[in-house]
């Protein structure tokens, strides 16, 4: 796991924290392009505003606005990465990324292997995601496990700006093809952004604790925050680690923490069956089999579409409630 | 368009009527939103109402119809029951999906409304395959798939057409064409002009009309229905209109052009259908705002009622999954 | 898990049995359709015969040979299920089921759900996949994952002709969609066919033991019984649970397996990373807490595309030699 | 087409050594699987020989073409070597691509060849993103998206042909129409009967030609490639032709119409342009016997280095998932 930063860090929002990226990473090398629905600032830049300015300050050649065209979003970026470039494309749900499904795993994710090395795929698919304003079954669903399961792609989420910023500059000047998950809730929550890049693959250890691990990513190391604050005064000392790389997921850094506590809780909001916390959780049951002081536990989002209705919403992905429960009951 | 039939003084009042149904349930919704007492993504069909409304004449409880989170003005014109529709936009147990759909979900198979979806594209393959069905089931129905003018542009589109017309579906594909798709214009969407001319390429019928004008959408939607209830297959119909409200209500709109924002508002088929069955002697200011209060009423009953109504159980997460619930 | 069959079976190849329960199927019920590329008759009754004679039989109205369209094929069947049929689309090899992964995703699975119960998607996607023929990256790969992380639609793999059978029949009249995997290498493998239904939900002890249990589906469970008589030979007894239906899975079943022999090890030809396996380690792992002599292994693809290249490609996929030598390890 | 330009002598006679390449080359791969000395899925391009062949009198190394698992023609047609071709298709390391990709994946970017998938209509996308990155180089390159008519029927061609008209890029859609998708005819899967009239869907110019008549396929080419390379953007072009050994090496054919076989069996382009060559006075036979003979010497030095090449070692499964080899 990497060091706390050091530099005197700027408050931002995440929006801000990617826009920042995006247009540091634009100017630092040219061969950075952006494409997606609405990106460009005739568009409003982002529906969200997170690709605001881009087109403006770098033109609309290499910020392009697309018309609603998933499998010719993706194609165009797999082809100009083929070509030399480095694009970001966007798809602007995450539920949208099962429209061009092929080109992501199909092609942007196997062209390297089936290649023998000769072509690569520096592409970034940036995306949005999370339950929260009841936007429902087709708009709200996490579905990291789906890309962690697709050898040849690596996927990132942020929970918040710093790792944002500097995931963003490490996704687009990493040679391989990465889904770089945001989360619409915490969009623009501020938090301080230290300017560095993020190395792919390592977790950050967003609390420091003694009797149980937490591993999560996105908005539930937010959860988690919350529960280990209540936990605390319970005298439940809890460590929390934001995965913020799934895959490749920061193994040696989950199992230090694992090791350490002894107790271990997987958190995610996406469908808690077959999601990636079995992989991690079994991980851990394989690697510190015999040393654990209780099963580790996992909590995700139910196993249904995400509803529309707000106290169903609400019920779907783990809160801060359940999550303290299950440390609980690990604690035992 | 001159020799395509018309709608007649009756059938006109008649559209009017649904037309006014879904401004008017429009307008309700809106003020509720901006009063924080009813909170959801709302895609407003503010401005589209005759394309449904005159659509609707031709089609019966049995025909079939499928459209977008955009699609609230095609569900109330075939008949959606409003105290339903207002519970499952307030998420309460008591809507039509339970709480569970939302408005972009809206779903009412009773009255043949059989999927609402949040993903461009996608209400074309499925329409096609209840235009399958209709076909194997020799009752004549038909099933009409909406869908904007950015869908256009989507796989899913090309493959829905090429099927349909392939196989003779009676399927009907209604564009929406409001000019806009979320932030982009056509001009940055499309090389064609009209989306209809797109029809040549599937050996399908296409045709562009004003969607604002009830003569034009009538006619239009009668020659494709009975069309496809004879068994002679799909047809395209590209309805030129436009949405007021922007894309998501809520946005600032500053992606659109204003000439072209001021030269729709002239065109807003309301005011302008309203004017005609006054001019035409068709309805007497009296009976407009007649049928506008009572109208009206429905909507206070259907508001109350859902707002009264209780949300769903936390456990409705483990039913409707499966046909079985789970454990 | 199910009872041993007791009626006079007769043998049959894995394309037979399945096409023989379409034909049942057909027979039984009329609103029972069938469409996808080449499945009918003018076209060769499907590229490997699995559909042969249904379209000369029942007619090309209701066995529809289609365009290469696999958005429109998985629509069709979405839009005529719901409209009160039950259709069986298939979708050629697996790799291509990523080109209609929303319709399969973002509606078959969700609109029963989102409708409030108002419509249902009984739909059957039929599809085949297996490494063992070369055909690379884009032609092998197993994606159950995917899918079993998919609330609302269910997932059948079966690994012998009875199973085939038996659970076409199940997923036809079952009132959900159903994914159907085929392994096309065991395609002309011979069988008993009892002509019974198998319910989805419930595994099938594939060989009884003592010692370790083996949890597998598809190829898999010939691969385990491979390793099975070997290690027989040295005094291991394994028990191979054949799991058949991958979602919901027989929680019950194996875990009872399990407590019985108190050490376990999945096998899936998948990426073993963020596969099916992980979900099944990590239950047996957290509900027999305490009680297993050995950590819960897994074995799975290599994380990479399949390769074409022979050797590589048996490299792949866990390997009889692979699953003994792991089960020996659990021996200690 | 009268007035399209037309190949000279010396053209003419390269396009059919490199028909003779493809021809002999396939001829080769079977008789190599027919003795079990080979083992793979092996979708021969034979009758197809002359649109990749005259096609690429057109291109450079620096252009770039995506094709699909029937793609060899095309390979060789821009120049892949042989030896590293042949590696490949053994499965040995010192193949292209190392023995990873097979004869579904063949890529070889050094000479342009950028993608071979195996997945219908993805070789479009991923040429438009290609001509993308052309345009933005403006070194006037151009690419290329070979694909056969049963991919237009599917969402990618749509999606693609519109953004490339869109963005105006250097993109060709070379769609090879050989009548056939696996076991389908072309009635059975659309119903116009021109693939090349889609390309009015997207305000492109389409254009038939006669797939197997040298001079119509380099015409046709010539003006899209030049009219991509002066900026004016991407072009449709449907050549029309057949492939003789069915989909799929070792397939039935019990699909094919009996007497459309026999009809396009009189069109075998190979046959007639041997002998136009000879009736022209391009060539003698003595020339076209060498030419065959020297690139049946080229194809046994490529087998022979192939078969006794390595395979590849196990840890490969490591190397190039990502640009960092896996622990
Ligand atoms: C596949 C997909 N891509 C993107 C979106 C995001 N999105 C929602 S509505 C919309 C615009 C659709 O425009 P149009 O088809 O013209 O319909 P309109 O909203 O104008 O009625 C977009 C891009 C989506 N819902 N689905
Ligand atoms: C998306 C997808 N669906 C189905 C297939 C199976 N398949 C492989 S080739 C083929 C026929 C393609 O026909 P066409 O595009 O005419 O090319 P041809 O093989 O005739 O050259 C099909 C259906 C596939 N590879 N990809
Ligand atoms: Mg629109
Ligand atoms: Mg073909």
């Amino acid at each position: 796991m990497t060091e706390p930063k050091t530099m005197t860090p700027k408050t931002m929002t995440m929006v801000e924290a990617i826009n920042k990226a995006l247009h540091d990473a634009m100017e630092a090398d040219p061969k950075v392009l952006v494409l997606g629905e609405e990106v460009g600032d005739k568009e409003g830049g982002g529906v969200m505003g997170v690709t605001a300015g881009l087109s403006t300050k770098f033109g609309t050649d290499r910020v392009k606005s697309t018309p609603i065209t998933e499998q010719a979003i993706i194609g165009a970026a797999i082809g100009a990465s083929i070509g030399g470039y480095r694009p970001v494309a966007e798809i602007m749900l995450m539920n949208f990324i099962a429209v061009p499904m092929d080109m992501i795993v199909n092609h942007a994710a196997k062209l390297r292997f089936m290649s023998g090395g000769q072509t690569s795929v520096p592409i970034v698919i940036r995306t949005m995601t999370g339950t929260g304003f009841q936007t429902g079954g087709q708009h709200s669903d996490y579905l990291e496990a789906w890309f962690a399961h697709t050898a040849g792609i690596k996927v990132v989420a942020p929970s918040c700006p710093d790792d944002g910023y500097g995931l963003m500059r490490s996704a687009i000047e990493d040679n391989d093809p990465v889904l770089f998950i945001e989360n619409l809730p915490t969009y623009w929550n501020p938090g301080p952004v230290s300017g560095q890049h993020v190395p792919i693959g390592k977790a950050r250890i967003a609390r420091e604790g003694t009797d149980v691990t937490i591993v999560a990513h996105s908005l539930m190391v937010h959860r988690a925050a919350a529960a280990a604050e209540e936990l605390a005064k319970e005298g439940i000392s809890v460590e929390i680690i934001d995965l913020r790389t799934i895959s490749p997921w920061d193994k040696e850094g989950v199992l230090a923490s694992c090791a350490k506590t002894g107790r271990a809780l997987v958190v995610h909001e996406a469908v808690r069956q077959f999601g990636i916390g079995a992989e991690i959780a079994s991980t851990i049951g394989d690697e510190l089999w015999g040393t654990m002081k209780a099963p580790v536990k996992r909590l995700g989002g139910a196993f249904s579409a995400v509803p529309f209705s707000k106290p169903l919403e609400d019920a779907f992905a783990p809160q801060p409630a359940d999550i303290a429960a299950t440390v609980k009951l690990l604690m035992g | 368009m001159s020799n395509t039939p018309k709608p007649d003084a009756a059938t006109l009042l008649a559209i009017w009527k649904k037309a006014t149904l879904i401004k008017l349930n429009d307008e309700r919704i809106i003020k509720q939103m901006m009063a924080g007492k009813l909170v959801m993504p709302y895609y407003s069909p503010r401005g589209q109402e005759i394309i449904p409304s005159a659509l609707s004449m031709h089609l019966t409880d049995d025909d079939y119809i499928c459209t977008i989170y955009r699609g609230i003005h095609d569900m109330l014109a075939k008949g959606f029951p409003l105290g339903e529709l207002w519970a499952e936009l307030a998420g309460r147990a008591t809507g039509t999906c339970k709480g569970k759909g939302g408005p972009m979900h809206l779903t009412h198979p009773a009255k043949g409304m059989m999927v609402t979806t949040g993903i461009v594209g996608s209400s074309m393959p499925i329409a096609t395959g209840l235009g399958w069905a209709a076909k194997l089931d020799g009752k004549n129905r038909v099933s009409v798939a909406n869908f904007g003018d950015g869908a256009a542009n989507i796989g899913a589109f090309h493959e829905s057409m090429n099927m349909a017309a392939l196989w003779k579906l009676p399927v009907i594909f209604m564009c929406q064409n409001n000019l806009y798709a979320e932030h982009t214009s056509a001009a940055d969407s499309r090389v064609v002009d009209r989306i209809s001319a797109r029809a040549d390429a599937y050996g399908m019928p296409g045709v562009t009309v004003d969607g604002n004008d009830p003569d034009e959408v009538y006619g239009a939607t009668k020659i494709a229905i009975e069309r496809a209830r004879a068994g002679e297959g799909p047809t395209l119909i590209e309805a030129v209109t436009f949405r007021f409200n922007g894309h998501l209500l809520g946005e600032a709109g500053t992606y659109m052009d204003k000439q072209l924002y001021a030269e729709c508002q002239a065109k807003d088929p309301m005011p302008i259908l309203r004017a005609r069955l006054l001019t035409e002697g068709i309805a007497t200011e009296d009976d407009l705002v007649a049928v506008e209060a009572d109208i009206n009423g429905q909507i206070d009953v259907a508001l109350a009622a859902a707002m009264a109504a209780p949300f769903p159980d936390p456990s409705e997460l483990k039913r409707d999954v499966f046909a079985q619930d789970l454990a």
